[in-house]
């Protein structure tokens, strides 16, 4: 099989897809796991064990933070389409 | 085309940036829901933030013209 | 295999970001050991820390689960 | 054509050249914009417009910034040449 | 010399493994130098020379670090062994 | 050369860190240009910060050798 084939084999070309779909999610998740253990633990010092309140506000730390995301870019895509 | 993959790219990066910043600026303790002052002070960040890049983008090719001149 | 040089460069992630934030958290003024106070300070917080991902995992895969239904 | 005759095309090479400068200019104002924000906006809390005196700031942020790097750069070739 | 057996020639491989670990030292040095830099000089302002003291600092901050990092290791790997 | 190549990419990185860290530390407001105490202030940054790079450089090299030698 030469390379130019090789490069256009569907088969491969969804299994990359998919690693890097897998790759962005992981590094999706250190992104927010970041923000949020920053937000939802560090003002607590050193926490023996997660409480109840520590978990929500974790859940809701990246649920807001997506909701942020979602926000940002409607808002952007509106500013491009007025070619401001 | 590759022009248009670097513009996407070029977006995407601003718009993870501007993510981070206002989300920690105007989150302090994430709740149920973004409420209308959260969304307020996000969107007004974003739109600083988007203002900024034009002014600094602009700033920064006139400096590069400028060092060019000089040399 | 791809998958395993994958989890294992997830894993150095994870260790290089926990590294970081513990280190800088838990020692003040590094000195020509780590005490035992320093150490309890690194495992919990590191413990903590693998806690909020797998939390943080979680609520993202439910998130996105959400998302697709919606559209 | 082959990869090796692809690889030393004049044509192609100037075109990725210019798409690296291009890639490299883009990085270098993400990278301003985020510190100079800071710099000039973060104190002042939620700004609804950019007054004169922001922009200003913003744009000698970059001037200075840009000075830093050429003061630093130049040091530190004067301190490898001393061989320190 | 075709791709193929450029790509599995064993001189090949090992340089660019050489090179590979001597990047990854490099970019461990800046990283550290990055954290002790901020550990043990950002809270005395200007310095005009580096003490002992700052000079013992950074070197404990070094070895403490990777002890920080290998203490987290083995605890993360004990981890994934219990199954958690 | 690759090698050239690398001790290049190397001092660049560590440029852009140095700029980084003292325009912080140093440049509180920028103004219309770099006053003497402001170069004063960046240059005793960037020689402490390399003479930081060495010794950690050096330190980081003897423990890699420890390390080596235990096992």
């Amino acid at each position: 099989m030469s390379l130019n084939s090789l490069a256009n084999d569907p088969e491969l070309q969804k299994f990359v897809a998919a690693k890097e779909l897998e790759n962005q999610l992981a590094a999706q998740v250190h992104h927010l796991t970041n923000i949020c253990f920053d937000k939802c633990l560090e003002s607590s010092g050193n926490v023996s064990e997660l409480s109840s309140r520590h978990t929500t506000c974790l859940q809701n730390c990246v649920d807001r933070f997506l909701d942020c995301t979602m926000l940002i870019t409607n808002r952007t895509i509106q500013r491009m389409q007025q070619g401001r | 085309s590759v022009q248009q993959q670097m513009a996407i790219q070029n977006a995407q990066e601003i718009l993870q940036k501007l993510s981070d910043k206002c989300f920690k600026a105007c989150i302090q303790k994430p709740g149920s829901t973004l409420s209308s002052s959260d969304q307020k002070c996000i969107s007004q960040c974003s739109d600083r933030y988007m203002d900024a890049w034009n002014i600094v983008s602009r700033a920064y090719g006139e400096r590069i013209k400028r060092e060019q001149l000089r040399h």
